[in-house]
């Protein structure tokens, strides 16, 4: 330890005011910090003590919380494969590795553009690298496509890291959630390669008979073309080749196609625990999502116009990505609500507005990013509103 | 209900501004407040709600190909769409005059937070372009005057949901270059990129 | 002075007859060049159903010469006048405004590609067909060879489908080619019309069914909606022709 | 009747090294200083007094050029040795050389009869005379109070919630006639009510409890229970255009001894607290101690931070500094200029935190007593709004957004967020949670200055 | 008055046709007084109609042409306008180049006419136009108002061309809908956001950075 933390002194002054390579102080001080917890002290007046937790620590929390969705995710990118075409059997082994292949280069590629623009913008702009895109740079994979183009992956992270976060002058000032402003851009600028029957990686094998590579949401969305019940299509889905992966208890598993990271409820649950346990996501936003998507497919049954409609609503909350949306993005404490009165609104409109757009919007069956995406867009407005409510309390006070 | 669905899609889906960045020179300056973007958002929906339907009678009974004939039959086959552009800000420029006029009247208060904006309103594209799109679209007068005030609200929301994203801005070190209306424009083209969620909702 | 109220309409009134009446010149000296320019307009859509048109051709002089319009309604009648009376004609028939009444009521204008040898003989058939997409409207022309039963020809247009996806049905003319050949009865006589599939496979399929665009199933069953309907609306009309042809034989 | 107030946001830092109740007796010290620095909002402090002059306790040292009738005394006597300036000629602090036995200068004393009668104008001249004026200090701003104001209440915070603080029943014991006397005194200032507030969970000491003629309030609840700002909020919150007036007990007391005894008497109980300090423990001396004769021996190694005052709002003032005026304990911590390998992902159940993010286990043995440094733990980085700072305020206020319109110096929003109800001492929480370690306590000091130059 | 007028003559005969002055009414705008991305105006029409290029060059010449003969107009007249009408008397004025641009359109290319659609008739409500009417028509003399015209004109069309170049090409990888990939035989795939709306605002937030980087320009 010694011996680096002596290499990194050596070369401390060369990125220190009047060094030869002062540009780069800050991409210096990025891995200086990351190795070594910095040796600064509290200052003279103020708090002494300082609590032992930093940004680096929150955002490592929340990775870690993502672990099940992202190891379970590598599994089922293989376990899909396989089914898909014809050998459901396949060793566990190979089917990991099948992930491992797909998907590694994905987080390979989010995160190696991500930081370099980083590290670029910290240069020219000389402010510290921030510790935010340790945890988009996780979340752009898991709501990718299996077999996303890499290309894209990178184009989708530069935009978003330099539209969605840095010309909002970096981490803690952008509006929109910078992960699922990477979803949205590959969402409009390319769909065809992130919509239809995207969700299984096939490579060059061909798909067994009857296979077919509609999701939940597709299926719903048919429903009402097709006026078929939607449970009982659910149910039906798959048969010959993957035999109830449609189930309920699929669905939560999450043994099927779908984004990387966000197939399986269960997971996203293990996730939601670790966060709400210590405290780093807000335990408010999640369960008000869950809620608002309930209590909104509960009102779709009760209107009852067509059968997507009819679908019980606790189907709702296992479909798509719901449930990894309630989990990981709405609860970002930028991009959310960040009055504790907010938080209730801003969940349960996420949840309701996640339904409409499903039901109502036949383009769009992945409703819960775009409702995520609006209501960080009212999210400001919601905390205005929250904060006059506490001024206007105060100012009563005052004349009563 | 399809004047309802045509509300709901003149307020999201055909947003004056996400669609067709329209009204955005008055939407980029006075968005800075949540409350005076309130205030200009209100009039904005008032003007709409009354103008366009104002102006489908213009177009209806004076302008259309034949529509003077209402008048005498000698008129038949009269078209004088060629005053459109003219009659149309006319009637905005006289219309927000008188509406600022009755305002001041009949409420004190209410010319208190909208007066300042009024006059700001007859060069807004948001108003004259609803008026030329009631008529490229064939609305009849009921779905006119859905059209004008839903038109409005949706400029409205989204010139309040903007400024409460500047408000919270304002505390952001943004790139020197892209300070005021750069930013402005990203965070419109974001604001879009989250409203195309209602695009192609139908009830 | 410039202040008084006398002066002021006195300008005003000034004002308003220079503003009118150069607009009210320009409009008349204009108008014939624009009837002309909307016509122009109007035929080259027609004509790009059944041919490729380049900026050269005489459009024009083409249709002129190649169509012969006719307007009927449900029934396969034919109609000469409107309900003012006045004499009708195809090409200003708005189809857009047809569309929001009940399929009965419609007026459906036919366009008959005459052959280049024989005048007489009609080449094919072009019809318009209007409806709506994932977004918003989509329009077209559909060209139907002289017999009444397949394809010749399409051509969309669309106000606002996704870029890349839906909006191929006017950009990528790979999708048009798709429906050339295609039958709209099936063997017993029916009309089938012709679909899209949903997904993009590659592959060629049966004669009722044209490969599908991937990611735009929505606005693929806008499409095959929209010839449904107007190819129902005219099937009176296509009965009508047969039975006068089997007769003429 | 006192009301009853429950409190549930906040956070009880458990630090090791608390007070034994024991008090001994500290030789005499050398040098003992008195600190404009203590006070905020002075002005320009203008010294009285010259190197080599001969002072005796309650002699004026010093006063604000603004405020020139509040003047401020040597707490002991002996000779002003140096009088110590910094940047800009900034007057630091005043050193007095101590006689052995402290002389007095003799005040007027009174009876309890003549207390009664006496009015309060009176009164505030004695006390502006006398030195003890600047106990009393005001809200909003937390300036020491304007004479001509007319405070709507008095508030006593009667127990302190901070870590490591030292039990009032320890340093006031014995002290209830003073104390009396110093209410009844402070009554005649306001047509309110004078408030004592103590906390339930521990013993009140009789000092506080038989207290007459004033409210007493009982809270509950962990820190910053014990902040007389947060209390304010709940009994009776100040507005704009409110005075409010603080007092803490050993002004009160001190008050009390001037009418009783005629002397300006700033004799003390200090405790000296921390990790670092071999016997925690109780001393007697004076106000404006030095820090060396304290510590002299009672240490366990060198390398330590000497704060006076308590871990979360003192200030760092070394061996070689004195105890400031309102202090009643000096915290000796380590010092945390260290360098940790892989220190922000390495989980560890030492290091103290309100958090219980991915590795840090503190919070599993919530009994534990910590030893804590000075160390940052992290860098400075943009406002991250994780909502904790919500969760260790117990007030009606949302301190992000205080902080913020405070940042962006925008004095309209900063009135309407309540910052009249906040000195740093309240906020100091946040400060020590904050995941983008800012100094809170600055900015609400900056917002709190931008306001009374506005 | 009589005076002053005098004194104009004088710096009038003094002054060549292109006189730096002059020059620079028509430079400014082009970049470091830009109407959009400096002046903040006409932003409306600057987005809607950059899809392609072609429409583009349509409405820049449009708007240019409503400039400099408003301006034109304006001043011919800015003595005898009353004052308490004179905005409703630009507008009519602008309204009236508006009509004409639009009725030539529908003459001699209607395709274009129904592309720009109501954008057309949006021209009246341009900020730029009635800016440069009231700030600077109103109060100089023709020759130079048409300079300052052309120059606004000129700064409005650079911009919404520069816009429309990015968003044709990269939106459907041509250039004047000349096939620009696949002429070239490389593969590419057209960006759908940039057909869109939303890459408008995107196009148009970049150049403003690039520029006002250049340029030092910081809003406050």
């Amino acid at each position: 330890m010694k011996l680096i933390r002596k290499q990194f002194d050596s070369l401390k002054p060369h990125f220190e005011k009047g060094g030869k390579w002062e540009k780069f102080y800050y991409a210096y001080e990025a891995f200086d910090t990351f190795v070594f917890s910095p040796n600064t002290v509290n200052e003279v007046k103020g708090s002494q003590i300082r609590d032992a937790i930093d940004l680096k620590r929150l955002m490592m929390t929340v990775i870690i919380a993502m672990v099940p969705c992202l190891l379970f995710g590598i599994w089922n990118v293989g376990h899909q494969h396989f089914l898909a075409i014809g050998n459901p059997g396949a060793a566990p082994g190979d089917k990991i590795w099948v992930g491992l292949v797909q998907v590694v280069p994905i987080i390979i590629v989010s995160y190696a553009v991500g930081l370099g623009v980083e590290f670029i913008f910290a240069t020219i702009r000389r402010h510290p690298v921030n510790e935010g895109y340790l945890v988009t740079g996780m979340l752009i994979p898991l709501v990718m496509p299996p077999d996303i183009p890499l290309w894209q992956v990178a184009l989708a992270t530069i935009f978003a890291v330099i539209i969605g976060k840095e010309a909002f002058g970096g981490t803690g000032m952008n509006v929109l959630n910078v992960a699922l402003t990477a979803r949205a851009f590959l969402y409009f600028a390319y769909p065809s390669d992130i919509s239809g029957d995207v969700w299984t990686y096939l490579g060059d094998a061909t798909p067994v008979a009857g296979f077919s590579g509609a999701t939940p949401l597709s299926i719903g969305a048919a429903s009402l073309t097709t006026g078929e019940n939607v449970v009982s299509s659910l149910n039906q889905f798959g048969a010959g080749w993957a035999d109830g992966i449609f189930s309920f208890s699929n669905l939560f598993f999450g043994a099927m196609p779908g984004c990387i990271g966000e197939t399986s409820v269960l997971m996203c649950l293990i996730g939601a625990l670790i966060l709400i346990v210590t405290g780093v996501g807000s335990w408010k936003i999640i369960v008000s999502v869950f809620a608002g998507t309930y209590l909104a497919g509960l009102g779709m049954n009760m209107i009852g116009a067509n059968e997507f409609m009819l679908m019980p609503a606790a189907y709702h909350l296992v479909i798509g990505g719901l449930a990894f949306g309630a989990v990981f993005m709405a609860t970002d404490p930028v991009t959310a609500s960040q009055t504790e009165t907010g938080k209730w609104i801003y969940g349960f409109m996420i949840g309701v507005l996640s339904v409409i757009i499903r039901v109502f919007n036949p383009a769009y069956p992945e409703g819960v990013m775009l409702a995520i995406l609006l209501m960080n867009v009212f999210a400001p407005l919601i905390d205005y509103y929250v904060v006059r409510a506490n001024k206007k309390r105060r100012l009563q006070r005052a004349t009563v | 209900m399809d004047l309802v669905n045509l509300g709901i899609k003149s307020i999201f889906v055909d947003n004056m501004i996400f669609a067709y960045f329209l009204g955005m020179c008055s939407y980029l300056a006075v968005s800075k407040k949540v409350s005076t973007a309130i205030g200009l958002g209100a009039a904005v929906v008032f003007v709409l709600t009354i103008i366009v339907p104002a102006n489908w009678m213009v177009q209806q009974y004076i302008l259309k190909e034949s529509a003077l004939t209402w008048l005498s039959p000698q008129f038949e086959g009269m078209n004088l769409e060629f005053l459109q552009f003219i009659m149309f800000i006319a009637i905005i420029a006289a219309m927000v005059q008188l509406v600022e006029m009755i305002v001041e009247k009949v409420s004190p208060a209410l010319y208190g937070t909208l007066g300042i904006f009024l006059p700001l309103i007859a060069v807004n594209c948001a108003i004259l372009g609803s008026a030329l799109f009631m008529v490229q679209r064939d609305y009849t007068l009921a779905e006119a005057a859905v059209f004008g005030t839903s038109s409005g609200i949706g400029w409205m929301l989204a010139i309040v949901a903007l400024a409460a994203i500047r408000e919270k801005l304002k505390y952001s070190n943004v790139p020197s270059g892209l300070k005021g209306l750069g930013l402005t424009m990203i965070i419109t083209g974001l604001m879009g990129l989250a409203f195309k969620s209602f695009i192609g909702i139908a009830l | 002075m410039r202040q008084s109220n006398t002066y002021i309409v006195i300008f005003t009134l000034i004002t308003t007859v220079f503003v009118g009446g150069t607009l009210a010149v320009t409009s008349i000296l204009l108008g014939p060049q624009q009837a002309k320019s909307i016509e122009y307009d109007t035929k080259s859509q027609i004509l790009s159903a059944v041919m490729q048109l380049s900026d050269e051709d005489d459009v024009l002089g083409i249709y002129d010469k190649r169509i012969k319009s006719l307007v009927v309604n449900y029934n396969g009648e034919e109609v000469t006048t409107d309900s003012k009376g006045q004499p009708l004609v195809a090409e200003k028939v708005d189809v857009s405004k047809n569309y929001k009444l009940s399929r009965e009521e419609r007026l459906l204008p036919v366009f008959r590609y005459m052959s280049e040898s024989d005048p007489n003989k009609v080449e094919a058939y072009i019809l318009p067909v209007y409806g709506n997409g994932l977004w918003d409207r989509i329009w077209g022309f559909v060209a139907l060879g002289e017999q009444l039963e397949t394809m010749k020809g399409v051509s969309f247009g669309h106000k606002g489908e996704t870029p890349g996806l839906g909006a191929r049905i006017s950009d990528d003319p790979v999708i048009a080619e798709r429906y050339q050949g295609k039958k709209i009865y099936d063997d017993k006589g029916k009309l089938v019309s012709v679909s899209m599939v949903k997904g993009e496979k590659g592959e060629p399929l049966d004669e009722h069914h044209v490969d599908g665009m991937s990611g735009a199933t929505m606005t693929g069953n806008g499409v095959n909606r929209m010839l449904m309907e107007y190819l129902t609306c005219y099937e009176s009309y296509f009965k009508k022709v047969k039975s006068q042809r089997m007769a003429g034989l | 009747m006192g009301k009853f107030i429950r409190i549930k946001k906040g956070f009880n830092i458990n630090l090791a090294g608390k007070a034994a109740p024991k008090v001994s007796s500290l030789e005499h010290a050398d040098t003992f200083a008195i600190k404009p620095t203590d006070f905020n909002g002075m002005y320009l402090p203008k010294v009285l007094v010259k190197e080599g002059d001969t002072v005796k306790a309650g002699t004026p040292i010093y006063h604000d050029k603004r405020h020139s009738n509040v003047v401020h005394v040597a707490p002991i006597s002996g000779e002003v040795v140096e009088v110590k300036r910094g940047e800009k000629r900034k007057l630091l602090e005043i050193r007095i050389l101590a006689d052995k036995q402290v002389e007095h200068i003799n005040f007027k004393k009174y009876s309890v009869s003549e207390i009664a009668n006496l009015s309060a104008d009176d009164a505030q001249k004695a006390m502006l005379e006398a030195g003890v004026w600047p106990n009393i200090i005001q809200r909003p701003f937390g300036i020491i109070a304007d004479p001509a104001s007319k405070p709507k209440a008095i508030h006593i915070s009667a127990f302190d919630t901070h870590p490591l603080a030292p039990d009032y029943s320890v340093i006031f014991k014995g002290q209830d006639q003073y104390f009396q006397t110093g209410l009844d005194v402070l009554k005649k200032f306001t047509s309110g009510s004078v408030n004592v507030n103590v906390h339930t969970t521990s013993e009140i000491s009789s000092v506080f409890s038989q207290a007459q003629g004033v409210e007493l309030n009982k809270f509950s609840g962990p820190h910053p229970a014990g902040c007389v700002g947060v209390q304010i909020h709940h009994i009776d919150p100040v507005n704009k255009g409110d005075v409010v007036w603080t007092v803490n007990p050993f002004g009160v007391i001190q008050i009390g001894k001037l009418f009783l005894n005629g002397v300006h008497d700033a004799s003390r109980t200090i405790a000296l607290v921390g990790s670092e300090v071999k016997e925690p423990q109780y001393y007697k001396t004076y106000t404006g101690a030095s820090i060396k004769n304290l510590i002299e021996g009672r240490l366990t190694n060198d390398h330590v931070r000497i704060i006076s005052g308590n871990v979360l709002t003192g200030t760092s003032v070394g061996k070689d500094g004195y105890v400031g005026c309102f202090d009643n304990y000096v915290t000796v911590i380590p010092e945390g200029d260290y360098y940790e390998f892989l220190g922000w992902i390495a989980p560890t159940a030492k290091k103290v935190s309100f958090h219980r993010a991915f590795g840090l286990l503190s919070f599993l043995a919530p009994n534990k007593e910590h030893k804590v440094d000075s160390n940052t733990h992290g860098e400075p980085r943009a406002f991250v709004q994780t909502g904790v700072f919500e969760r260790v305020t117990p007030m009606d206020i949302l301190p992000t957004y205080l902080l913020k319109s405070i940042m962006a110096e925008d004095i309209d929003e900063m009135e309407e967020l309540g910052i009249y109800e906040v000195v740093e001492e309240d906020l100091a929480l946040c400060e020590f949670v904050d995941v983008s370690k800012h100094n809170v306590q600055q900015i609400v000091r900056q917002g709190i200055e931008l306001l009374q130059n506005s | 008055m009589s005076t002053e007028v005098a004194e104009e003559k004088v710096v009038k005969k003094s002054e060549a046709l292109f006189s730096k002055r002059r020059k620079k009414l028509v430079a400014d705008p082009l970049n470091e007084d830009n109407p959009i991305t400096i002046q903040v105006l006409g932003i409306c029409s600057a987005l809607a109609v950059t899809v392609k290029m072609e429409p583009t060059i349509i409405m820049a010449l449009g708007v240019t042409f409503t400039i400099v003969f408003s301006n034109l107009l304006i001043s011919l007249i800015r003595n005898f306008v009353p004052n308490r009408i004179r905005i409703i008397v630009q507008l009519a004025v602008v309204a009236l180049f508006v009509t004409l641009v639009s009725e030539f359109l529908k003459a001699y290319n209607y395709p274009m006419y129904k592309v720009l659609g109501a954008f057309v008739g949006l021209i009246i409500t341009n900020c730029i136009v009635m800016g440069r009417l009231e700030a600077f028509a109103m109060g100089n003399k023709p020759y130079d108002s048409i300079l300052d015209g052309f120059g606004s004109g000129l700064g409005y069309a650079w911009i919404i061309l520069a816009v429309s170049f990015f968003r044709e090409f990269l939106g459907s990888g041509s250039i004047l809908n000349f096939k620009v990939f696949q002429a070239l035989g490389i593969p590419y795939v057209n960006n759908g956001l940039m057909v869109d709306s939303i890459g408008a605002f995107m196009i148009l937030a970049i150049i403003i950075w690039v520029q006002r980087t250049k340029t030092g320009y910081v809003e406050q």
